[in-house]
């Protein structure tokens, strides 16, 4: 049976539902699916968020969608330069809304691992390193993360180092949506050409799927806009997410 | 009109070459590197640097990637001090960074990227710590050291306190300068305003030089005045395979056949690099 | 291509009438305002709060002179932090906020300018105390009741650590502001920028509207981005009787008025300023 | 005999040779004088110095002396705007060669009260107040102040308030010039229309002049600089300084 709704537009859509009226979201460096669930909010949902991003854009009106998701073209046509220091800050004074933040491991507690594999000493996989993460995860209101892969290494019991704890509200993978709630990350809802036993089987940390159920389809607006943004599947190609 | 370099109007000529810039540095230096990823970073004096044999540096950005990455290819890199590396848009890791850490070549200390501002705020603020908002719950804090305050006035918080990070350069590739050192970036400066305030030294690559008049009418738009900085050059192009805006976009087949090469030889990229002429012309 | 107020590109409507502005503020409000003396203050506004009344106003400052002056001779204020208070251009002290101080007709907590900027950095950087360099045997930090810190690390320095300063407002007189609330500033901007991400609610006067396509050309010279800003209001002349560069000098008759009259009556000096015409009209 | 070196030439003059080559200078709010003198640095002495002032301005081409000295035509003709922030910055971290900054009071140790002229709870005068001094003076490598007046009253054994302490390396006054050494004021030079005798009659705390001289008298290009600076003498009818 084809896949009628891939992984790639299930990872960009479910991000952007994350993203609410008139409140203040974030992409950063990295994230090419955040940034392009933030276009798709903004092309799709019939309301108004303020877009902020790493290049500095504050509601831009980009001409192209680039692959990097800090190029300097997510500031076209912006107002205003909001760069580095201001961003930080607006999270750390408690007035980001939304922050979109790249994750390796996640945890139950929605706790992440973007540092390495293995001991952060004596490394299997030097990862990126601490980011955004360890300051925006405790301080902005409501952060999301994302993986293109849904498995028991990804979604672990117990991370190798903990690069960032705190506010962690949703997880998003090619299969499932994860909301935090009293501490810890529940299944929300699942892909539904997946099933519930599907997800816990591949989820590292146990789960409660108990009020969980299959995750509302792309509506016609979602699907056309991540369509007008990804007219010829560069970025699905790139992204290279299956449904596993 | 124009004030005359080494008068009583202007200090002395601050224009260099690309390979004087690049010799004001010494091994062993700390060197803030100004950008983003793949975006206005100071790359042709890195790759200068390269050129010219430098050893032991220590690299500090919140973000960088192509420029980490060439440095410990080069087996120029001690140490740094960095939030995220990577080289972005859509090419993963930073190979030869990764390497160069899983295998001990250089020393790592791991930052958020604002911590990494933190220290540098307590540095130009001229402050023995810095408080740095979250951290709340990561390791972090606890493999570097740094130490947690108290409110003394009774909140309860608790608070990460970052030491100052002064690096003994600041390398920012501009759009302008003026020649009087004046400097002018467009579209964001990331961290660059913070990393100029916060280092001894200040260089700077641009993009071209700009009458002293266009300053002049739209000083708002000065990222690093002109007394704060040590010496400028005009390399255009030179953050080449990285994007300069407005001018340039990231050169995506140059940074496919950086990654693609497989040994530490640097030649061919090295060879390719906009600014081998400017070089030449030096 | 203009994004409509209230609709999915823009949110709602920011333009208000001076009066509108003034009345979201309420009694016993802090108020932080921008400028510095009789440069480019939001005079307008604070005039328009002594028509309408409001009482128990905290205003925080750095460096004070009209603003504060005609608030405590109207009576409008019941506290003040500030770091130098004075009508400046050879206007001396400034006589009425000497007179709310000696009277005890306000409280003031003295500020260093310094020390109140570490205050507003506190608060915009979300931490519970700035660190301030200087203030080393300065009587202020103890008639305050600031608390020293020590270097964690060893360095043996010790710091004045300044707890935060959060305005309930901050207002800005700007050169220009679009329709969704983007504010432009020309030349020295003081402390506006801190202020205004300090403050729990941001207002701004403007000289004027510009397109949104202005602010699109030179987003560099955006000081406030428009989802910091609550509402504006166009007054132009607003900063009279004080300059707002390059469109306006200081009105020296006007001030020299204000500072000759004896008797705390205001209705000469209200009567005269250049935002009656505005407010009839709202 | 009329003077022939009024005490408001000789005080920007004796400011402006503070000044020193390729230093970093700043005058500030409520700072006609050190404005002037700094202006006067710039046209009459042949070394170049970085002029940075509080309307943001660096070595700027100001069109007009104007009367206040935060006025923004300071910063007219500036290459860039080192707004407050910046400038503060500069200092506290140690780069900030010469502070112009006032004083009400000034004691034998350089101390300085902007504050309050009697008790700080009940003053018989309120002063503008901290400002600049209490940060800048401690941290600026040298800061010089001024004052029109020559008496025991403002050169004093004893401040009412002490608003700033530190880094104070210069006095002038409208018959004296004070430089710190060992931690005390010490007389540099007086008056040549005045005497020691008089220099040390009318200061509050107690002076050793064995080292000082009569101050040399105005240039012809310090004399040009500061008739080209005043030329209808508004500044100096303003300032209203009498020798005493």
């Amino acid at each position: 049976m084809p896949e009628t709704w891939s992984g790639f537009s299930y990872i960009v859509t479910n991000l952007a539902r994350f993203i609410r009226p008139n409140e203040v979201t974030f992409s950063g460096v990295n994230s090419s699916m955040p940034m392009l669930a933030c276009m798709l909010a903004k092309k799709s949902y019939d309301f108004y968020f303020t877009y902020i991003n790493v290049a500095g854009g504050v509601d831009p009106k980009p001409t192209s969608v680039p692959l990097s998701s800090s190029d300097p073209v997510l500031a076209a046509g912006s107002t205003a330069i909001f760069a580095n220091e201001d961003f930080y800050d607006l999270c750390t004074r408690g007035r980001m809304d939304l922050c979109f933040l790249g994750a390796a491991q996640i945890d139950g507690a929605g706790q992440t691992n973007v540092s390495a594999i293995g001991d952060w000493h004596n490394p299997k996989v030097r990862l990126p390193g601490g980011g955004g993460g360890a300051v925006m995860l405790p301080t902005a209101r409501r952060s999301c993360t994302w993986r293109t892969e849904h498995s028991p290494r990804v979604l672990v019991d117990r991370l190798d180092f903990v690069t960032a704890s705190g506010g962690m509200h949703g997880v998003v993978t090619p299969i499932a949506v994860f909301i935090k709630r009293e501490g810890r990350l529940t299944l929300q809802s699942w892909h539904p050409e997946k099933s519930l036993d599907e997800v816990i089987a591949r989820t590292g940390f146990a789960i409660d799927g108990t009020d969980a159920s299959p995750t509302p389809g792309p509506t016609d607006e979602e699907r056309a806009a991540l369509q007008a943004l990804d007219p010829d599947g560069e970025f699905e190609r790139d992204a290279d997410v299956s449904l596993g | 009109m124009q004030p005359q370099p080494g008068s009583r109007d202007a200090p002395g000529d601050k224009i260099k070459s690309l390979a004087e810039l690049a010799s004001m540095i010494p091994d062993g230096s700390s060197v803030a590197l100004g950008g983003s990823f793949l975006h206005r970073g100071p790359f042709a004096l890195v790759r200068e640097l390269i050129r010219q044999g430098r050893r032991d540096l220590e690299l500090i950005k919140q973000s960088p990637g192509y420029d980490i990455d060439i440095l410990c290819r080069a087996g120029a890199l001690r140490r740094t001090r960095a939030g995220i590396v990577a080289m972005e848009g859509n090419f993963g890791l930073a190979r030869w960074y990764r390497k160069a850490v899983e295998e001990k070549e250089i020393e790592l200390e791991e930052h958020a990227c604002a911590s990494l501002t933190a220290g540098l705020r307590a540095a130009a603020f001229g402050v023995p710590f810095q408080p740095c908002g979250g951290l709340h719950g990561s390791a972090l804090p606890e493999l570097n050291g740094w130490k947690w305050g108290e409110d003394p006035y009774g909140s309860g918080e608790k608070v990460c306190l970052i030491p100052p990070i002064t690096p003994d350069f600041t390398v920012i590739h501009a759009n302008a300068v003026s020649e009087l050192g004046d400097v002018r970036v467009l579209g964001t400066f990331h961290w660059d305003r913070i990393m100029s305030r916060a280092a001894r030294r200040v260089l700077v690559i641009a993009e071209k030089l700009l009458p002293i008049e266009e300053f002049r009418k739209q000083p708002e738009l000065t990222l690093v005045p002109h007394f704060m900085v040590e010496a400028v050059s005009v390399v255009p192009g030179g953050a080449w395979p990285g994007s300069c805006w407005p001018l340039y976009e990231i050169d995506y087949p140059a940074v496919r056949a950086y990654v693609d090469e497989r040994d530490r030889d640097l030649s061919r990229h090295l060879e390719a690099a906009v600014e081998r002429e400017a070089r030449a012309d030096a």
